[in-house]
């Protein structure tokens, strides 16, 4: 057994050692009747080939992005990620190692950590970001959480253009905790009326913006209007890269930014690990929940990293924690920052803008298809179409044919009249081919 | 040489990217653009290595050394599942894409599940919570519902939860809205069934045991107080954070548990990465089953698909997260116990508690020991009795092993000990290593007797930094770069 | 430009410093003439995405090993590497390193060459080895050449076992020296009289085992005759695996060994880069090529490992050196290391073993085939057999259903009659469906 | 803590690798199994994991910080290389494969060769040489054939070489055959024509020269040395080991170059790998084009094939190595040669002088500079005069160098110069990191004037070792670890 140092020699001599006849002796607190003694029924250790055909052989079962024209997201997105950012999170000492709780024997993810803060609360435009959350779900459910701290009020309002998966987290957890959660109509053309749902119960509105179906939402006046009441604004995206070319949601006056991270520096992984991204304004860092990290002197006065405020945190404060989050992102909070270092400023900026012009192509491509309608006025790199009949029927068909069109709105909004809906989006890992194959293979299927 | 930040390493021209110029178009953006800069730094890719690489040779991690964390199980990370999870089939494929054309990944899910459900004979899975802390929530939900099912969810807000708990415990129960009772153990460890009876009543809805807990013992009554719980209505949920110990030996289902989480992370070998990305499945009672989060996996004639449609599960709870889970780490963790099998999964919690033990015998006779010296499982705990009258603390003492080339252990956790120090070498250490760490620590502990104050007292001394000022940063909290002021001239 | 730190305003403010009005000038002895003014007449930078796509499809253009029932041998061998030595190798102190020439910040380079030296002296049965060469047809040049200079005689005979492409290394270097070579005929059942070939003007008999046709050679009967005649046995192998399973070369005699180390740690690579083994008496030390390290004490008598016997060498010796070889093979010598201390004593013996299984059960299936005829008494994991027809045409035809056969000995010995042999590699990486699927084939193919 | 040899670590029982056992079979072995133990260590997949990880933090690399080593040319190792040469239909084909079944390798192959050829403006390239020795091997034979062909070979024996030559060039030299006449460079470090039409004759062969030379100077004179080769019937070789100075600013092949190699692991950014492996490609001009080794590649209508028959090729000298030469390196190479394309290649040459002529402006009022304070091309030559008196040599300078978080320049080459200091920053260095380095050796030179002897003869005190004993390495010498004798009670 390749993992396992100890030989049975070792076995033997360590028994002996600690005075114990046999290893069972050591699991004698297990009462009787419940000790096993069969092996599981499961197969027996394998070596490295057997594995790798084991699973190369379910691997070969799906239909991968990098193998397939590719326009699958509504938050998550396909983007092309440096060699060297796969390699750097690989180094032993970042991938094996543990949270930085002895931090002079820490300080290389002390330091990206307290970069990956500074980077996300420029983007965002915020004072204050923290060490990462899961992904950017659960960080919309903790920023709701944390509104409600902050306004000792109960109730959330989200927008109709929230990403259905996030508005469910909310809800699902409002539901056990008794929480009031207004969940706005699916709001196709970001056209809903927020501002007239706003009161005085209200803690927080939740808005995305690019919302789920890739518009593009001013934040600005929503700002306004909640300050006026005392709600708090959180501002939610599912895809990073637009914060490139789009205003940053601090500066359009939002009190807490979250969003997922995912897009820059991270695999698709089916779902995860993403990494969630969580920054705010200086004033409500006590109440803000996850790690962070701060500088500080060592004893020779030169300057290190630790990490700080852990009186917020569960293992100080336990139930009177801001969280119960511990393990969080690391290693893809990690990928992200590598990539953003990479990307800088101008690539961010170009990234973004080939994204746009990817998009802008593809929606005027397809807007010109006999039967598809375009429902955006506004988008970054997503956008919503109306097909005649299920999106989801042509989507399989197209899936059949090796492209991957989109993700149909009956998928996240199930029963709610959106089934000839589909989100589209196009990244700069979309060639023109592999343009002009989706906007052929629709036109033909819906013909 | 000292690393500088990338903020202070950076240009605003420079760029670790080449991106091709798109053709002209016109922007959809109604007005948003960003008209500021965003204040990033550039940086060539050969800055960007250098700088990454660097700092991580600031870092210990178990590849470069043994990482006795208590409670963390810091165990070998075997490079096949690095290589898996990367296969284009798993890591680059897209959450929402047709069900139909990510089969090979359901039925990995399929798979993961399987040997979860066999190793701890419980009914049902969770997949989805992100890590263990998500896993303890997900399970209290599912408690949560199932009271809210049985209409009992306003009269039993309480949960029992023993003062040796993970912090996460508590701070989980009170996110989803439960109240905490305290429940203490007894002299030896381990907590008392006629604790839990008195703790225990119609307002009770759930307790949080750890097991083997975090003194790394084996709640030997664990049957009588699921059993316990069961009569007088409540749930046990089980943190099974050291579920490492005991794979293959125990089976949480046989033992009355109705929901506990398993961190992926420690149990199967998924790396820590510096603080993530973990996963933390939860494997649930046909008591709690029918109130699982979505999305659930169901097999059908067309293939297995995964439900993620509240009107097709009444009892769910909802949804904890985007999409599905952390299939990266499913696909890591399987592979794992595909490679170790039945036989190495059962060997490796029994080397595991060896090498504990081992660790033990070989310093009970110079530090102390709280619970006396038995045998414990796949961690010993040692207190700090031994350091009184020293003036040294637990924490020099941890300093001092850093100067030795080691990791500390856990220190101050779990609270219930007084210095606690929780050692935890895993199944993943040799023979020879762990010599090498008893003489380290042994020599270390007659230093404390001789009373080498200098050694401890500014220990490390041989780090990448000395000790380092927490107060200092969390009375004024730096939490980002800012660019210094021009200096004046 | 994503390679090159230097922005425009560096180039600006480096250039004032230096002293000069542009880069031009820095450029100024280069004859005017053969200046260039124009770019060179090639493409312009490229992203990554771009590069990746170009070359991606180059790759997929080629019917990879492990995505076919393969069989190619006769030299090269696909074998599994476990992932960690991918992984180590590709560690930046690894492989962004020097050679190791300031030995105190290069002990992990230098403790690891010590470490292959030993392990390839254990496996081939000598004294000493060196740092690594090229490969084994390279390594296999220097022997006769160091063979040559140690008995001061210029003769050397090559058996008709030995690799063509080795054989013709030799031949090509001889034909420039002026030292005489003497090569055998193909000897397809290792059955040639080289005892009878000695005299005394021979310098060394190389001789290869298992052979290219697979056949195991008993190398002590020639190391006697050898001895008697005062020649030095140089005995050659391609297949390193098969070390942990057959008598050692050293243990029967030979005076050098040297090898192809591709088939432990290292990829198949198209033909290279792979790793040459060297190894001899420590009597012969002085007139190895190559590099060596050794062990010493530093300035506080620490153990601590240096290269050395340097003397030896062209960077000190000049035009009286052992060899003019420079850079060697480091990283794939240090895949091999790590791979060879992954299998330690066992899992070598285990490889080899179930490499001979492999083979054998293929060339008894192969045998009961009507109308092959398989040469081999003894083999270790490769044989010859004989086909109806020329062995390149059923290649070519079986390559295009997917199944890579193994090499027709034509294509390494061309017109010598050999044309309906063919040479047939089976290694643990062949499944049992792998090999029925060549059984199969052939047998149609040959029908 | 000291990392042992795995032959300390090891046991006979231990495996890093798991493998299934095999069905019964009848060995055909003829007798020849080995018997005896073969000596090997055995490790587990962990210890084998930390080990090596271990050793690599002994080293110092490129990644860790500037290596400016000349005539080394220590540039970054672009990861994407790494990547596109695992492809698996790069890495996971076979050189013996039916050449139909690796027509996008051939393609490669011919794409690389356009690209040397392009950039060089030469007729023809042999790929097949594993590094720049093994290149020159390669010209000087493709020479040795030319004069036989010519019936000269006997006549011409003679090859010129300068003092100021890397080593390999006359052992080259030597190896094929040949014998080395010495040439003296001038005053100002670049070779005298005059000196080379005196020493040339009918028994002249070749010259061998580098260019840009070992002292970072481009031969002014290279046309005019060209043409007096080429009148007195001799063949020009150029050491292309500094071609990384002149991409895209000068071709070799307008410059009366015969033959030249190129260190695809030096100029085309394969990494160097702790000492390989490299490629060195050999350009050939049409006079020696015709007796290129084996194999080469022809493009026929039904697709690319490789040569390798010499029936095929009459003028070939035949093969210099198995199979087809480095084909990891001419992915790793291509990709980078791609991705620079033809305008990055050219300002990677300009920003490499440019570096290097930063840094000797920077060090030139301290340090002094054997040919004058005039501009260099890719690397800065000091020379040992302004130690003189010091008591202090190059090599106390240069291990003084590693405790300041420097690699060393390259020292005591070439040889024509007293006290060689040869600095080749390259141009994957940025500003900033120019500007340390050479503050650093300021600080340096300053404590020379000062004579802070003990920081320069204790030197290195901060390394993994302090300086070693390499006479004592060479007197007695260890090459493999043998098993201690027991100890006698």
């Amino acid at each position: 057994m390749r993992y396992l140092p100890l030989t049975p020699e070792d076995r033997t001599e360590m028994l002996a050692r600690v005075g114990v006849p046999s290893v069972d002796a050591l699991f004698e607190d297990i009462p009787a009747a419940k000790r096993l003694v069969e092996l599981p029924d499961l197969p027996l250790h394998k070596g490295e080939l057997e594995v790798e055909r084991w699973l190369g052989r379910l691997s070969a079962k799906n239909l991968a992005a990098s193998a397939a024209p590719f326009f699958v997201g509504a938050g998550a997105y396909k983007h092309h990620v440096p060699a060297s950012v796969d390699h750097l999170i690989q180094r032993s000492e970042f991938m094996t190692s543990y949270t930085p709780y002895q931090p002079e024997i820490a300080q290389g993810t002390l330091q990206y950590v307290f970069e990956f803060q500074t980077q996300v609360a420029a983007l965002t435009g915020m004072e204050v970001a923290n060490a990462s959350m899961y992904d950017g779900s659960t960080a919309t459910g903790e920023a709701v959480l944390m509104a409600h701290r902050l306004t000792k009020r109960g109730k959330a309002i989200l927008s109709g253009g929230l990403h259905p998966h996030y508005a469910q987290v909310v809800t699902s957890q409002a539901a056990l905790t008794g929480h009031d959660v207004v969940v706005m109509p699916p709001d196709l053309q970001a056209k809903e009326d927020l501002v007239g749902r706003l009161d005085a119960q209200t803690s927080c509105l939740v808005v995305q913006s690019p919302d789920v179906f890739g518009n593009l939402r001013d934040l600005e006046p929503l700002a306004e209007a909640c300050r006026k009441q005392g709600v708090l604004l959180i501002a939610v995206f599912t895809e990073a890269v637009s914060l490139g070319l789009v205003k940053a949601p601090g500066d359009m006056g939002a009190d807490i930014v979250v969003g997922e991270g995912q897009s820059i520096g991270n695999a698709l992984n089916f779902g995860g690990p993403y990494v969630g991204l969580f920054a705010t304004r200086s004033k409500y860092l006590r109440q803000m929940p996850g790690r962070l990290c701060g500088e500080t002197l060592d004893a020779d006065g030169r300057r290190g990293f630790v990490l700080t405020l852990s009186t917020r945190e569960q293992h100080i404060r336990r139930d009177k924690a801001t969280s119960n989050i511990c393990t969080n992102s690391g290693l893809c909070c990690l990928a992200f920052t590598i990539h953003l270092t990479l990307l800088g400023e101008q690539g961010l900026r170009q990234l973004a803008t080939i994204n746009h012009a990817h998009a802008v192509d593809l929606a005027d491509r397809l807007a010109k298809v006999p039967g598809v309608e375009l429902l955006n006025e506004t988008f970054f790199n997503e956008f919503t179409i109306r097909l005649p009949g299920r999106a989801e029927d042509h989507v399989e068909a197209l899936a059949a044919q090796g492209i991957l069109a989109g993700v149909p709105v009956s998928r996240l909004l199930p029963g709610q009249g959106c089934d000839d809906l589909l989100i589209i989006a196009s990244t700069e890992v979309n060639s023109d081919d592999d343009r002009a194959a989706l906007v052929d293979a629709l036109a033909k299927q819906i013909a | 040489i000292e690393e500088g930040l990338i903020f202070e390493l950076g240009r605003p021209e420079a760029s670790g990217v080449d991106l091709p110029e798109p053709a002209p178009f016109q922007s959809r953006l109604g007005g948003l653009e960003r008209k500021t800069p965003i204040g990033l730094p550039g940086l060539s890719e050969p800055e960007t290595v250098r700088h990454y690489v660097r700092l991580s040779q600031k870092n210990y991690s178990i590849d470069t050394g043994i990482f006795p964390l208590g409670s963390c199980t810091m165990k070998h990370n075997p490079r096949l599942n690095e290589r898996m999870a990367r296969l284009p089939g798993f890591g680059d494929i897209h959450p929402l894409q047709p069900q139909s054309s990510v089969q090979g990944a359901l039925e990995l899910m399929k798979e993961i599940s399987h040997w979860l459900l066999t190793l701890t004979g419980m009914q049902a899975v969770a997949l989805s919570p992100r890590a263990g802390a998500h896993g303890e929530a997900c399970g209290m939900m599912a408690i949560k519902q199932a009271l809210i099912a049985r209409g009992e969810a306003e009269q039993r807000k309480v949960v029992l939860v023993p003062d040796s708990a993970h912090g996460t415990n508590p701070a989980t129960a009170t996110l989803v809205g439960f109240e905490v009772r305290s429940v203490p153990a007894r002299e030896d460890g381990i907590v008392d069934v006629e604790a839990v009876r008195q703790a225990l009543g119609p307002d009770v809805a759930a307790i949080m045991l750890t097991n083997p807990n975090t003194c790394g013992l084996f709640e030997k009554n664990i049957v009588e107080i699921a059993e316990a719980m069961h009569e007088a209505g409540a749930y046990f949920y089980c943190d099974g954070a050291n579920f490492n110990a005991i794979v293959g030996r125990a089976r949480p289902g046989d033992l009355g548990v109705d929901a506990m989480h398993i961190n992926l992370h420690k149990t199967f070998s998924t790396p820590h990465g510096g603080g993530g990305p973990g996963a933390g499945p939860v494997v649930l009672s046909s008591r709690l089953a029918p109130h699982a989060p979505l999305p659930f996996l169901v097999q059908e004639k067309a293939g297995l698909r995964l439900v993620e449609d509240k009107a097709e599960a009444p009892g769910t709870f909802g949804r904890i997260g985007a999409f599905h889970g952390q299939m990266g780490m499913y696909v890591r963790a399987l592979t794992y116990m595909l490679s170790h099998g039945a036989d190495g999964l059962r060997q490796a919690s029994e080397d595991a508690v060896l090498n504990a033990n081992y660790v033990r015998v070989g310093l009970a006779d110079l530090m102390s020991l709280p619970f006396g010296n038995r045998p414990c499982m796949h961690e010993a705990l040692f207190d700090d009795a031994w350091l009184k009258g020293t003036g040294l603390s637990v924490l020099d003492f941890a300093k001092a092993m850093i100067d030795e080339g080691f990791h500390p252990m856990t220190v101050y956790f779990p609270l219930v000990v007084h210095g606690a120090m929780l050692i935890e070498p895993t199944e993943s250490e040799s023979k020879a290593t762990l010599d090498l760490f008893v003489a380290a620590l042994r020599d270390l502990a007659m230093a404390v007797q001789r009373g080498d104050k200098e050694r401890f007292l500014g220990a490390p001394h041989y780090a990448p930094r000395r000790r380092l000022d927490e107060t200092r940063a969390a009375r004024t909290p730096v939490l980002k770069w800012t660019k210094p002021a021009p200096i004046e001239n």
